[in-house]
């Protein structure tokens, strides 16, 4: 191997009394990429800033140190040397859309930090900058740095990031979550262009991420986390290969265990036709949409951000009425608008949203929040009330003691499970889940849809399940909607669904789904037969 | 700084002051308070030409008017009698004096025919010569039905004013009044040229007009020919309006303006207390009211309005208001100066017993409401509040609404019943009472319709028995002071202030405030 | 102020275009209130002017005169036209014309409050930008509770306080602003010097404490994180990546104060016996002088409308998403 | 948003300084050692055993007047504030929930209020109608419910879109309900905050218009006649004339440290808001 280029020994980080990183140690050699893998919470973030030097407002070092070509760069972080630093290592974040400044154009952003360490001259600094946008596959290179951030997608302003990390010729660039807030068709394109500029330019890496799958395509080296403390260190290969701790047996053996289709012939709970709808004066975000809800299934509907999915959720629940077509529940037409359904009706169809601490009312206990629909609904009161609530916290495997805390004092997947629990509580007959799991970690996901699918079976409730994910849908779905740019491109029952002969946007769809195993973007760049090149 | 604040303190001057204004200071400290125009004489005062005179004085309002018609206040009143000259005026010596007439006389016995004869070779500021016509014009601006003068009042009595030569003016009274020529000496009467536009203020006096712009401020020019050789000292006369005592004291203070008027006698001893300022101050020249309109109950029960006068504390009033200027008033307009004063009736004092007794008798009525703001009279508010504390001593409850000052006097005086008013005092006995007690006066604040007195009033007016006249204002006075509207609980003495730089000013009694509102033309500024 | 800006792919021009009209279609439904409320004013033009000759005939006579007569929508519809066209009729109590007496006075108004504004704004400015360097430190405190005295002290009480200290206890300045025509600038600017000094107190924390608000929130976002890894210096950061992005809040509270240093000034004008548009609506107001109350409150409304359309347009510049439309 | 920020020392003094406000006005019967409008002595005497601010401009015993001026001064500002809350922050909520045609309407009418200027509305107002302390309150209270609206208005928009707002309206819930049990609380420390400012505004205001004789009537006197009646003391350095200019300014300067110490969490620009 290389010589040392970041060296980190005993990193410890707190925020007031509670430890982030606890005692964390590891070393980077010079053109390496080493991944740092977790859930939230496990201190990755924390680790990757802290080798620029960088602790965030409220976290103070209290131990170790971290080296850079043998330099300690935690030493009082006096600006000179985050200024030193800076110039040799450079970040890449998760929202690149929230790291650029909205008020400059994106050339401007991306030089700036070389101009500011006076490395090159201006005209070299921009030829470099057009040249790695170039690199990184993002189109029309001479001009795209003219462009604000607001005039680029998602994708592209990821790049971007890249770009501007890459800028200044660091020794070290810290990917913090780069691919995680994009589509799976995006994530894949910009994951090959990372990968590809990182070795053409032969710089180092911390790779920060919680999906092992997609670090396993471009680090070398993994580091599991877990509670700030380190879990695993190894090659790769080793990693996958033969785990030795738990944990990282459990994150390696995630694959979910495929639904057994329940037996069809269930008469239709929902049926949705012709729906055509749209936000104020805007164009159509859903067209023409139209599919079926049998009663005590699962209908997934699958499509990236922008295919309508979520609005077809507002269509359903009422909260947006559509311009046309109709809503048919248990053969009984529904009317377009909320305020204008009867009670059963808004019992009968519950949600449950993606962000569970938006879903929550913050000043209510989960008691309130548990009893509200079953007073509201069945006029439940007294003692009949509270043993209802501590049912329905059995039946989400919570303990009943939860029932007087606040929300704020409550883990993600617990809030979750509130969420689950005050769906259930209005004994409906379609709960419309929308992208339930995305904003929590894999195993914590995994929980909830087994929950979920063992209240199916115990309540025969119907899901509409809303994903972007596909390996969700094999899980939980007996048919599948996939949707595109606001249209149903594919319907029918899952095996269909996802079974060739496909259509080439399901194709790329599920081409793009990171598989668990190294090499797996290689193969698939190999599969679409364009090695490296990019999204237009 | 000295904290004098005992009523004596403020007679105690600095040195330099009684350097500065020996004249003055002594003659306002005089025994009788009458000033002595010897006094003034006395020192001999050189003037002194040029200069650019700042006079900063309240009362003014963005809807003034330039012609005297319409003047209702001290600023106008000062800034009109720069443009206008009156047919007469007041002397230093309170008694009447040609200004534009040389001389005047009665025509018949019963002096109810008057002939002005009119000084030769006047010129108006656009050039052309005073003759009688315009005098004529002038006059009958303030009479006929569609005149809203508030000089119309003055002239009711007049049925003629005719042009009997080319400066000869005849005028002709329905009755006889021995005080007539009195009435031309009224601010209303400025004299403009025949067929003009007072608006544009061209007049005789002895400044020009170069700028006006309402409730801010009046730039004046001396005019070269004006006709009285020994006034008009200055070359220019800026009257700036300021309606905020304070800010007028600061003016004064950082020597922006060099004359402020109606400085509140509670700042009084600690202004005086200051370098370079001299206090200008005119002997009861000014009385404060507050009338009660006759017309209107409760207060038309004579009962209730001497519940009134008795539970009123005037020397409380004196002490706190005017710090011990000025007079305690006897429900009497006649101020004590006056020749016709009735010095035998008995001064009246707060009595609870009385108050409650006659308060009683009216019938203890429920509503009393005394309409004031500081415009009503300098301190009216506070003198409204201590009326109202020592009332309630006698079992009286009198609820004071304090008015906004602006429109004080269109919205609330003579319309309200209960207010707080004040008067210059006029030069004769007869101008008073006609002023505001006569029944068709238009100023009539307590709507006094009373015909044995109207009656009195005007046999008084041409009785030129001086003994027998006395005895009809006497009557009139003590039927005033018993039965009438009018409750006067001081009399004030007019209290300017001015820069040390002022010299030359005299005191008219009578004549109002700010020598007769003609400090203009009679100061001059000390280098 | 008027609806926020609301973004879309609308051009520039549109935008200053549908505000402008916005404006118009507001300041028309204030030009309604104000001549209905001045309609409903207790008590009679007419009496009111006579005062004492009030009699019947005197009054139906006036009314005539006045147009008092005609019904209100007609009066209304003359009243705009006249308006419309800068004519706001005669003042009722001494018959000048309204436009041509308040034309000086808005001059006035409008200088004072330049004035005032000329030296608030850059200052508030500063303070809010230095403060926010310094967030948390000494120097922050000290301004921030100085600025704080400042706009709680009364106005009337601190024009009285800097009269005392200024033109009394040392004659450094004049007390009163008495400015007339012919007045040469630089002596209006040192009669006006107090009364904009105290303005000046009045606004200046206001605005200095939200600039600062606004750039701390600018702070927090991402892309500062950003700068600050790229070891950028502080001030830099600042300068370049906060404050373009706290432009519009910053603009907003400004445009507020403006209108009040335009609108809000009569106490001042009192003090300082300085001849401003507050001081001739207050004078008019009590004699139910219509035409002057309805031309005055119709100039306030405007210049308060106009210079939220200022605003607004400012910030849609300052953001690049209106600038520059995908 | 639920837990208040650690106490500053800067926020004890502002809680110091308003409770001592508070309690002046509640126990001025107890605390006034005279009469409000008892004359003790002369004018503008220095402070005395008896006059422990000394005397004003007619005699009478400011500490006793400030005391009363007190009680005035809250009863009318806190009034005014609470009218203008119930106004505002109900019609706010209600735009807000309601957006559409609702909300434009209200909103529009809002602004035309707004574009009209505070003081003169007011002295126009009060200028004509009788000089009563309800018309003083109506008044002032319209005046600050246009501001209030604006505030309220935006953070219920913010909130009104959140899921657990929206999980509401699918329950079924009505506008009371999402209003009260959903919003509301949520919307409390920022409204808090604006309250706090709005009161100190009111204080201001209230003070300005007693100045200009159109706000409290005498015998009444609230802070601001009280620096009226002895705005002559100023020019020649009267203690007395100082001392109630100077409470108006400390109570408003105390109301504010608490303001500020309750935002310091919540990232609101509402902060030190005057409109004009």
């Amino acid at each position: 191997m290389g010589d040392v280029l970041l060296k980190v020994t005993d990193l410890e980080i707190k925020a007031g009394a509670t430890t982030i990183v606890d005692r964390v140690s590891f070393t980077l050699d010079k053109g390496r990429v080493l991944g740092l893998i977790g859930e939230s919470g496990a201190g990755k973030s924390t680790i990757g800033l802290a080798s620029l030097g960088h602790t965030r407002e409220g976290l103070r070092i209290t131990g170790g140190r971290a080296e850079l070509n043998g330099r300690d760069i935690l030493a009082p972080a006096s600006a000179k040397a985050r200024y030193l630093t800076s110039a040799s290592v450079t970040y890449v974040a998760q929202s690149a859309a929230a790291a650029f400044n909205p008020a400059h154009r994106l050339i401007d952003q991306v030089i700036e930090a070389t101009l500011g360490h006076k490395l090159m001259r201006r005209s070299e600094a921009l030829a470099r900058a057009k040249s790695l946008f170039g690199l990184l596959g993002l189109p029309d290179p001479a001009h795209f740095g003219d462009r604000y951030p607001h005039q680029a997608s998602g994708g592209q302003l990821q790049r971007a990031m890249t770009a501007m990390a890459l800028c200044s010729s660091p020794e070290l660039i810290v990917f913090d979550e780069p691919t995680t807030a994009l589509d799976v068709t995006t994530q894949i394109d910009v994951l090959a262009a990372i990968k590809h500029a990182i070795v053409k330019t032969g710089t180092a890496a911390l790779y920060i991420s919680h999906d092992l799958a997609v670090v396993a395509q471009v680090a070398d080296e993994i580091l599991v986390l877990r509670h700030g403390r380190m879990v695993e260190r190894g090659p790769v290969e080793r990693i996958f290969a033969a785990p030795v701790e738990v944990y990282t047996k459990h994150l390696v053996s995630l694959r979910r265990s495929e639904k057994l289709l329940t037996a069809g012939g269930g008469n239709v709970l929902l049926r949705v036709s012709g729906i055509t709808a749209g936000y104020a004066k805007g164009v159509d975000v859903l067209n023409d949409v139209s599919f079926d809800v049998v009663r005590g299934e699962t209908l997934a509907v699958v499509g990236e951000s922008g295919s309508g999915k979520s609005t077809l959720a507002r269509v359903i629940t009422g909260l947006l009425p559509a311009r046309s077509g109709t809503l048919q529940f248990e053969g009984k037409s529904l009317d377009p608008s909320l305020t204008r359904r009867d009670a059963p009706t808004h019992r009968n169809i519950q949600i449950v949203n993606q962000i569970p601490d938006l879903a929550l009312n913050p000043r209510q206990t989960v008691e309130a929040i548990l009893s509200r629909p079953l007073a509201f609904y069945f006029g439940l009161k007294g003692s009949a009330l509270r043993a209802h609530v501590s049912t329905l916290l059995d039946q989400i495997e919570l303990p009943s003691a939860l029932a007087d805390r606040y929300p704020a004092e409550l883990s993600g997947g617990q809030k979750q499970r509130i969420c689950i629990a005050r769906a259930l509580a209005a004994d409906p007959g379609l709960i419309i889940c929308d992208e339930p799991t995305s904003a929590l970690d894999p195993l914590v996901a995994d929980g909830i849809l087994d929950l979920l699918m063992r209240l199916q079976k115990e309540a025969g409730t119907s899901y509409l399940f809303i994903t972007h994910d596909l390996s969700i849908v094999r899980s939980i779905a007996d048919s599948v909607v996939v949707m595109l740019g606001g249209k149903v491109v594919r319907s029918g029952g899952k095996t269909e669904v996802l079974a060739p002969p496909f259509d080439s946007y399901t194709e790329k769809l599920i081409a793009s789904v990171p598989e668990m195993r190294p090499g797996w973007l290689d193969d698939a760049l190999a599969g679409r037969g364009r090695p490296g090149t990019l999204e237009r | 700084m000295p904290d004098h604040t005992t009523p004596s303190s403020f007679l105690q001057p600095t040195r330099r002051q009684l350097l500065q204004n020996t004249g003055l200071l002594s003659a306002a400290l005089s025994a009788g308070g009458l000033l002595l125009p010897e006094a003034v004489r006395a020192q001999e005062p050189v003037p002194v030409k040029g200069g650019h005179l700042v006079l900063g004085l309240d009362t003014a309002s963005s809807s003034d008017r330039i012609d005297p018609a319409f003047y209702t206040e001290a600023y106008m009143y000062t800034v009109g009698f720069q443009l206008f000259n009156t047919v007469l005026e007041l002397g230093p010596d309170g008694k009447l004096a040609g200004a534009l007439a040389e001389s005047w006389e009665a025509a018949t016995a019963d002096a109810s025919t008057w002939v002005f004869k009119l000084k030769k070779g006047i010129q108006f500021h656009n050039g052309k010569e005073l003759v009688a016509q315009d005098v004529v014009y002038s006059l009958n601006h303030h009479r006929g039905e569609k005149s809203n003068s508030g000089g119309k009042g003055q002239l009711l009595a007049v049925t003629d004013i005719k042009a009997t030569d080319t400066h000869e003016v005849t005028v002709t009274l329905s009755a006889g009044n021995a005080d007539f020529p009195a009435a031309l000496v009224d601010y209303h009467m400025g004299i403009g040229p025949d067929g003009g536009d007072f608006d544009k203020g061209v007049g005789t006096g002895a400044f020009i007009l170069e700028d006006f712009q309402p409730g801010v401020r009046a730039l004046t020019k001396r005019n070269p020919n004006y006709w009285a050789p020994d006034r008009a000292h200055v070359d220019s006369v800026e009257t700036i309006a300021m309606s905020d005592a304070t800010a007028r004291m600061a003016a004064l203070l950082s020597g922006q303006v060099h004359i402020i008027n109606r400085v509140e006698p509670r700042a009084l001893s600690r202004l005086s207390a200051r370098p370079g300022v001299q206090i200008l101050r005119s002997q009861e020249n000014t009385m404060f009211c507050f009338p009660m309109r006759v017309d209107t109950a409760p207060y038309d029960n004579v009962d209730l309005r001497l519940a009134l006068k008795y539970a009123i504390d005037r020397e409380e009033l004196q002490r706190s208001l005017l710090v011990g200027t000025g007079a305690i008033g006897n429900d009497n307009p006649i101020a004590s100066w006056n020749p016709f004063f009735a010095k035998d009736i008995p001064q009246r004092s707060y009595d609870a017993d009385k108050a409650a007794f006659h308060f009683k008798r009216a019938g203890s009525p429920s509503s009393i409401q005394l309409s004031v703001s500081d415009n009503g009279f300098p301190g009216s508010v506070d003198a409204a509040q201590l009326f109202q504390a020592s009332a309630a001593r006698a079992g009286i409850t009198i609820d004071v609404e304090r008015v906004p000052s602006d429109g004080y006097w269109d919205e609330v005086w003579l319309k309200k019943p209960f207010v707080a008013s004040n008067w210059s005092v006029r030069p004769t006995a007869d101008a008073m009472l006609s002023l505001i007690l006569q029944s068709d006066a238009p100023w009539n604040e307590t709507a006094w319709k009373d015909e044995t007195f109207d009656k009195l009033l005007a046999d008084a007016r041409v009785e030129l028995d001086e003994t027998k006249r006395r005895q009809i204002y006497h009557d009139l006075q003590v039927k005033l002071v018993d039965e009438g509207g009018e409750l006067i609980p001081l009399f004030v003495d007019n209290i300017a202030a001015a820069s040390d730089k002022i010299g030359g000013y005299v005191a008219v009694p009578g004549g109002g405030d700010l020598s007769g509102y003609r400090i203009a033309e009679r100061v001059w500024l000390n280098t | 102020m008027l609806a926020a800006p609301k973004g879309g792919g609308l051009s520039l021009w549109a935008m200053l275009a549908r505000r402008l009209a916005l404006g118009l279609v507001l300041l028309w439904a204030v030009s309604l209130v104000i001549f209905a409320g001045t309609q409903i004013l207790p008590g009679d033009v007419a009496s009111a002017m006579l005062g004492q000759q009030a009699t019947p005939a005197a009054v139906a006579s006036i009314r005539q005169e006045l147009g008092l007569e005609q019904p209100a929508a007609v009066r209304y519809v003359k009243w705009l036209g006249g308006a419309v066209t800068g004519d706001f009729g005669r003042s009722y109590s001494n018959r000048q014309d309204i436009a041509k007496s308040i034309a000086p006075r808005l001059k006035n108004t409008l200088l004072l409050a330049a004035m005032a504004a000329a030296i608030a704004i850059p200052l508030s400015i500063a303070l809010g930008i230095a403060c926010a360097l310094t967030a948390g430190s000494w120097i922050d405190r000290t301004i921030g509770l100085v600025t704080l005295s400042a706009i709680s002290l009364p106005e009337f009480f601190a024009g009285y306080l800097l009269i005392a200290y200024f033109s009394v206890m040392h004659l450094w300045l004049p007390s009163s602003a008495t400015v007339s025509e012919g007045m040469s600038l630089g002596q209006r600017f040192v009669v006006m010097l107090l009364p904009c000094l105290t303005l000046v107190l009045a606004v200046v924390g206001h605005m200095m404490r939200m600039t600062r608000v606004a750039l701390l929130n600018v702070m927090t976002s991402p892309y500062i994180e950003t700068a600050l890894l790229k070891g950028l210096p502080r001030s830099r950061i600042v300068w370049k990546h906060a404050l373009p992005n706290a432009v519009s809040p910053i603009v907003n509270v400004v445009a507020l104060n403006l209108a009040y240093l335009v609108v809000g000034v009569v106490v001042v004008e009192v003090i300082f016996v300085y001849p401003g548009m507050g001081q001739y609506l207050v004078d008019h107001v009590a004699k139910r002088d219509v035409p002057v109350v309805q031309a005055t409150g119709l100039v306030f409304a405007a210049i308060y409308i106009l210079l939220n359309i200022a605003a607004d347009m400012i910030s849609v510049i300052a953001n690049p998403r209106l600038r520059h439309p995908r | 948003m639920s837990r208040l920020p650690p106490l500053t020392p800067l926020a004890v003094i502002g809680f110091f300084g308003a409770a001592a406000f508070i309690l002046l006005a509640g126990f001025a019967p107890w605390l006034a050692p005279h009469p409000v409008s008892e004359v003790v002595g002369g004018v503008w005497e220095p402070p005395s055993a008896d006059a422990l601010l000394g005397t004003d401009n007619i005699g009478r015993d400011l500490f006793s007047r400030l005391v009363w001026g007190a009680r005035v001064t809250f009863a009318i500002a806190a009034l005014a504030t609470a009218l203008a809350f119930l106004l505002g922050v109900s019609l706010g909520f209600y735009a807000a929930v309601r957006r559409g045609w609702v909300d434009q309407l209200l909103s529009r009418l809002n602004d035309l209020l707004m574009a009209i200027p505070t003081l003169i509305f007011a002295l126009v107002v009060l200028a004509v109608l009788p000089k009563t302390m309800i018309v003083l309150v109506l008044v002032m209270a319209i005046l600050e419910a246009t501001r209030v609206f604006r505030v309220s208005r935006a953070i219920a928009a913010d909130l009104v879109v959140l899921d657990y707002v929206e999980v509401a309206r699918l329950r079924g819930e009505s506008w009371r309900w999402v209003i009260l049990r959903e919003i509301l609380p949520n919307a409390l420390s920022p409204l808090l905050a604006e309250l706090g400012l709005r009161f100190a505004f009111s204080i201001l205001f209230l003070s300005t218009l007693s100045f200009l004789g159109l706000g409290v009537q005498p015998p009444i006197a609230d802070w601001g006649s009280l620096v009226k009646e002895n705005k002559d003391g100023l020019l020649f350095g009267v203690f007395a004339a100082l001392i109630p200019g100077a409470a108006i300014a400390i109570l408003v300067i105390c109301i504010n440290l608490v303001v500020d110490w309750m935002l310091q969490k919540t990232t609101s620009l509402k902060r030190g808001r005057r409109d004009g």
